[in-house]
């Protein structure tokens, strides 16, 4: 048995070697390392210049998204268009795939860079992102835009 | 009354250098650990972390004091302190400066090596009374390995004192004012810093903790201040070793070249404890640096290399002190 | 031609098999009895590697896949046999001991047993868990997904 | 004389015999008559690398019987797969070996396109090849740290992971997730290589000979460490065989097999590697193939930076895939062997039955095996050489 070799002080040597190269840590509130742009977080909503929604209630999103936590409640307007009355996101559930921002044909969700996800409330897992808002019509089909409700 | 009164407050003072080095010692292992595992270590408590142990020991003392249902109360209880009050006694021979020791022993040494050895005791009862297989196993590796190592640390310290010719360390640490034993004892000084990582279950030896295996092993069951006591019974071990190396082979007190300087002299217990934490430096180096021997190869190296090699080491350096040294 | 080949292991082990060439690769059909004997035979023959084996529910009974592969050749083969629900297949593990967990997972997820598997525990679930790939046992839908 | 309590091979059949492979009839005799102890090593254990349970029977430290208890972690990704569409699998199949995510995905994504024929186009091929080597070495990073901790050696660990940080943010950058990708689908991969990664990849690599040789010497060339793994857990070749190992495993064991060489899929057959192999089968030199896998994998990086094609990421796929009915069986080299996915179509949006080949899986079968005989330190030792993923086993 070959015991107490050079190996052992090559050992010692290393790791004073790594102590002087100095800690690697970075201190997560104070310091934060900057994410890629591609990094997926948060599924969150895109919005026009003038503020309103770029969802049209299309529910592709819905059925799209593997573990069902997206949920879009809507009602038909007089006129036909649709009116987005909860569009419930449950974070607490989301694992981040981005197949529904994949899926969307309006670009009107992205995944941000919002990773902070730690609540004190089960009730905060749950996220309305759009909230009794009238779908939005691609201007292009129909050249009237919907006055808010 | 007035006998007793310098006695009592010796020893309160070795509790509480006792007590200080633990609450250090604790503080220096995870800073040394941190940085030798490029990490930063604890620095959220208090000014560099230096309150993070404080915050520990208050956070042991509310614990609640759990004890398993099926344990052996009894030994359970009693044996952190079997483990704790050997570690503390051994500070009692220790001489930190010339005259400055809690009693001055003719067998300093010997009481203290022997002290030391009570606590596999200790070790066996808290693994047996845990009532858990761990624990258990924990314990036997424990009382197998100190058994086997207290040997060759015996007979590794008997260069040191043939040297001085006394059992005191008082005057084990005089006789180097001028030659630190540690040159003319080298082999020795290896076998006594291999013995006593071991006998004190430093890594690589930490065979009755293994923390990959037996995931703290003995001290398995215990909670709060109980295994507060076990701790710090292990880190004043720590503390021990370093002290008894430094004053059987680097000269204690005594600063190289000057021996004699009246100011070196009167700062003696600090180049003491200086050395002696430069000691404890490296076992925590070593604690950073290797991996775990496995407990066979242990005991087959304590067995079969270390107690023949210190054994003849002993027979050589009698021969060599009678027939060369002293006419 | 290496499938004739392993027709003629086949049929020196006196086994009844159906062969043929689908996108998978050589695909042998042998009825559940011939399980044992035409494992060991193929593995005397060559094939020295069980890669993978499960079931399948079909609807209409227990579909058994074993993929071998001889690694001197590269060549794979599956065997397929097909045995009712809640039938039993022997266990080759003596042969292929790399069946031992497969089987176990089968025996607890299809609901078919293993005679002569020497260790029939339950692999993954716990005791009193329906046969999960049964097609009748039905995964949660979108409907009955509540959160909060 | 104490039976074994354990039932791992407790039922002699009619005709008994010591199948090909196993060293041993598993019953012996215990003269001394001392009790045996059956210790449950995990789930919650620093060593079983996630939530094993494995039952030892002790005899003193030295391990008479071991058996695996394993579950803890199942999620039935086979059954739920069954309900999602084919790009939607993916998902699922990165929480399945969760070190290696992408080698799962390539797995499933090149079973589909064999089915349905799809064409993969070259520059897609090539940046499968690119993250899955990245993503061997973060995997083969882990093992190795480890490995290190079970043989009590903490700081290589955090060496260790110093390095896989760089990987996992080269992998976010290109796929957007750290561990759970969902980047290769059917088709191609999901988005473009970004602009400029090159420069990550190649400070990567300017680095990585560096530090994997000290993290090589501080646990390689330490005798404790040496010492702990010669001749611990030597696994044969007929029994490698036998249990259907894979990997770096199968290949200390002596059996020169490789996916990539073997059954080439993406990129592999234009690039220039070595297998390793060694002959001993024992902890040593599985330590000793994955770290010259490790090397290897460096190399290949190298290679595809350096080569990569232009042209389209991914073929034209429709947005609900149906390939027609049939079975196809597809299998990649993932840092922990072969891993296969076995997919059954009948022609509809979901697999009808989609099975994972999880190299883990059959490593950990052979740990009752490979246990027998140890000591408590050495099945620690054991159990991380064969380098096993919880979350691949269960499934």
């Amino acid at each position: 048995m070959k015991i107490w070799g050079t190996g052992i002080l090559k050992g010692f040597v290393i790791t004073m070697r790594n102590w002087m190269r100095g800690p690697m840590t970075v201190q997560y509130p104070e310091q934060r390392l900057t994410l890629p742009e591609r990094a997926r977080w948060t599924v969150t909503q895109k919005f026009n210049e003038d503020g309103t929604t770029k969802c049209t209630g299309c529910l592709i999103c819905e059925k799209e998204c593997p573990d069902h936590i997206i949920r879009i409640e809507m009602s038909k307007l007089e006129d036909g268009t649709k009116h987005i009355d909860d569009y419930v996101y449950e974070v607490g559930a989301c694992m981040m795939c981005g197949l529904c921002v994949a899926a969307c044909p309006f670009d009107a969700i992205y995944m941000s860079h919002e990773y902070e996800l730690a609540t004190r409330h089960s009730a905060d897992l749950s996220r309305v992102l759009l909230h009794d808002v009238d779908a939005y019509v691609k201007p292009k089909p129909k050249k009237e835009d919907e006055p808010d409700a | 009354m007035n006998a007793v009164a310098p006695i009592a407050i010796r020893i309160l003072a070795m509790l509480g250098l006792l007590l200080v080095n633990g609450v250090v010692l604790i503080y220096m292992l995870r800073k040394v650990l941190g940085r030798l595992h490029i990490r930063i270590g604890p620095n959220r408590v208090g000014p560099f972390g230096l309150l993070q142990t404080v915050a520990d020991v208050v956070k042991l003392l509310t614990k609640e004091d759990l004890m398993p249902d099926s344990a052996d109360k009894w030994l359970f209880w009693i044996a952190p302190f079997v483990v704790f009050v050997p570690s503390f006694l051994a500070y009692l021979p220790l001489a930190f400066g010339p005259n400055l020791a809690v009693t001055r022993l003719d067998t300093g040494l010997l009481f203290l090596l022997a002290v030391l050895s009570l606590i596999p005791i200790g070790v066996l009862m808290a693994g047996w009374a845990s009532n858990s297989k761990w624990s258990l196993v924990g314990g036997m590796r424990a009382a197998g390995q100190q058994i086997a190592y207290e040997v060759p640390l015996l007979l590794s310290v008997l260069g040191p004192v043939m040297m001085a010719g006394s059992l005191d360390l008082s005057k084990i640490i005089e006789a180097q004012k001028n030659l630190w034993f540690v040159f003319p004892q080298f082999i020795a000084f290896i076998i006594y810093i291999i013995a006593a990582q071991a006998d004190t279950q430093q890594t690589p030896f930490d065979m009755s903790e293994a923390e990959s295996e037996l995931i703290t092993g003995f001290a398995n069951e215990y909670g709060g201040m109980r295994f507060g006591f076990l701790f710090l019974a292990e880190f004043s071990n720590m503390f021990i070793v370093a002290a008894l190396g430094t004053a059987l082979f680097f000269g204690g007190w005594y600063l190289p070249f000057l021996a004699d300087n009246p100011i070196a002299l009167s700062l003696g217990p600090v180049i003491f404890i200086a050395k002696a934490y430069i000691g404890i430096f490296v076992m925590m180096w070593a604690r950073g640096a290797l991996p775990r021997i496995r407990v066979d190869q242990l005991l087959a190296f304590a067995w079969k290399a270390l107690i023949p090699i210190s054994l003849s080491w002993v027979v050589i350096w009698a021969c060599i002190q009678r027939l060369v040294l002293v006419r | 031609m290496p499938a004739s080949a392993t027709e003629d292991i086949l049929r020196s082990a006196s086994v009844a098999h159906e062969a043929g060439s689908e996108a998978l690769g050589t695909v042998m059909r042998i009825g559940p009895g011939d399980v044992r004997a035409a494992l060991g035979a193929l593995a005397a023959g060559g094939f020295d590697q069980l890669v993978d084996m499960f079931a399948t529910d079909t609807g209409e009974a227990i579909e058994v896949t074993y993929h071998l592969r001889a690694l001197a050749k590269l060549e794979s083969l599956f065997i397929k046999t097909t045995v009712a629900y809640d039938g039993a297949i022997e266990s080759v593990w003596e042969v292929y001991p790399a069946a031992l967990y497969p089987e176990r997972e089968a025996a607890e997820l299809l609901g078919i047993s293993f005679p002569g598997h020497p260790n029939p525990k339950r692999l993954l679930t716990v005791e009193g868990t329906e046969p999960l790939l049964r097609k009748s046992i039905a995964i949660r839908g979108p409907e009955e997904v509540q959160f909060s | 004389m104490s039976e074994p309590r354990l039932d791992v091979h407790a039922q002699p059949g009619p005709c008994w015999s010591v199948p090909k492979g196993l060293r041993r009839v598993p019953k012996g005799l215990d003269e001394l008559a001392t009790e045996h102890l059956v210790l449950n090593m995990g789930p919650q254990h620093p060593s079983t690398h996630g939530v094993l349970h494995v039952l030892l029977e002790l005899d003193g430290e030295e391990v008479q019987a071991a058996e695996a208890s394993v579950g803890y972690l199942h999620r039935g990704i086979e059954k739920l797969a069954e309900s999602r569409k084919y790009h939607q699998v993916g998902t699922l199949l990165d929480r399945s070996d969760y070190l290696a995510g992408l080698h799962t995905e390539a797995a499933f994504a090149m079973a589909t396109e064999r089915l349905a024929e799809i064409e993969v186009p070259r520059k897609a091929e090539w940046i499968r090849a690119l993250t899955m080597e990245l993503c061997r070495l973060a995997s083969h990073y882990v093992w190795a740290g480890t490995y290190g901790m079970d043989a009590g050696a903490m700081a290589p660990f955090l060496y260790i992971m110093r390095d896989r940080e760089m990987i996992l943010d080269i992998l976010e950058a290109i796929t957007g997730g750290r561990m759970m990708f969902n980047y290769i689908r059917p088709g191609g991969v999901f988005a473009d290589l970004p602009a400029g990664i090159d420069q990550p990849i190649r400070a990567f690599l300017s680095t990585f000979e560096t530090y994997l040789a000290e993290m090589d010497a501080l646990l390689g060339g330490n005798e404790i460490f040496q010492a702990r793994m010669h001749g611990v857990g030597v696994i044969s070749r007929e029994t490698a065989m036998a249990f259907g190992l894979a990997g770096g495993t199968l290949r200390a064991s002596g059996v020169d097999f490789d996916v990539r060489r073997d059954m080439p899929y993406a990129a592999y057959p234009e690039l220039d590697f070595d297998v390793p192999v060694a002959t001993g089968g024992d902890c040593w030199d599985r330590y000793v193939v994955r770290i010259e896998e490790m090397r290897q994998a460096a190399r290949m990086i190298r290679q595809l930076v350096d080569g990569m094609p232009e042209g389209d990421f991914t073929a034209k796929v429709p947005k609900v895939l149906r390939p027609p009915a049939g079975e196809m069986y597809a299998a990649v080299e993932s840092p922990r062997g072969e891993l296969g996915i076995h997919i059954v179509s009948d022609g509809s949006a979901t697999p009808y039955r989609m099975r994972v080949r999880s190299p883990a899986y059959y490593n950990l079968a052979i740990c009752d095996e490979a246990l027998a005989g140890s000591l408590i330190a050495d099945a620690v030792v054991i159990l991380g050489s064969l380098d096993i993923v919880l979350g691949e086993i269960d499934r």
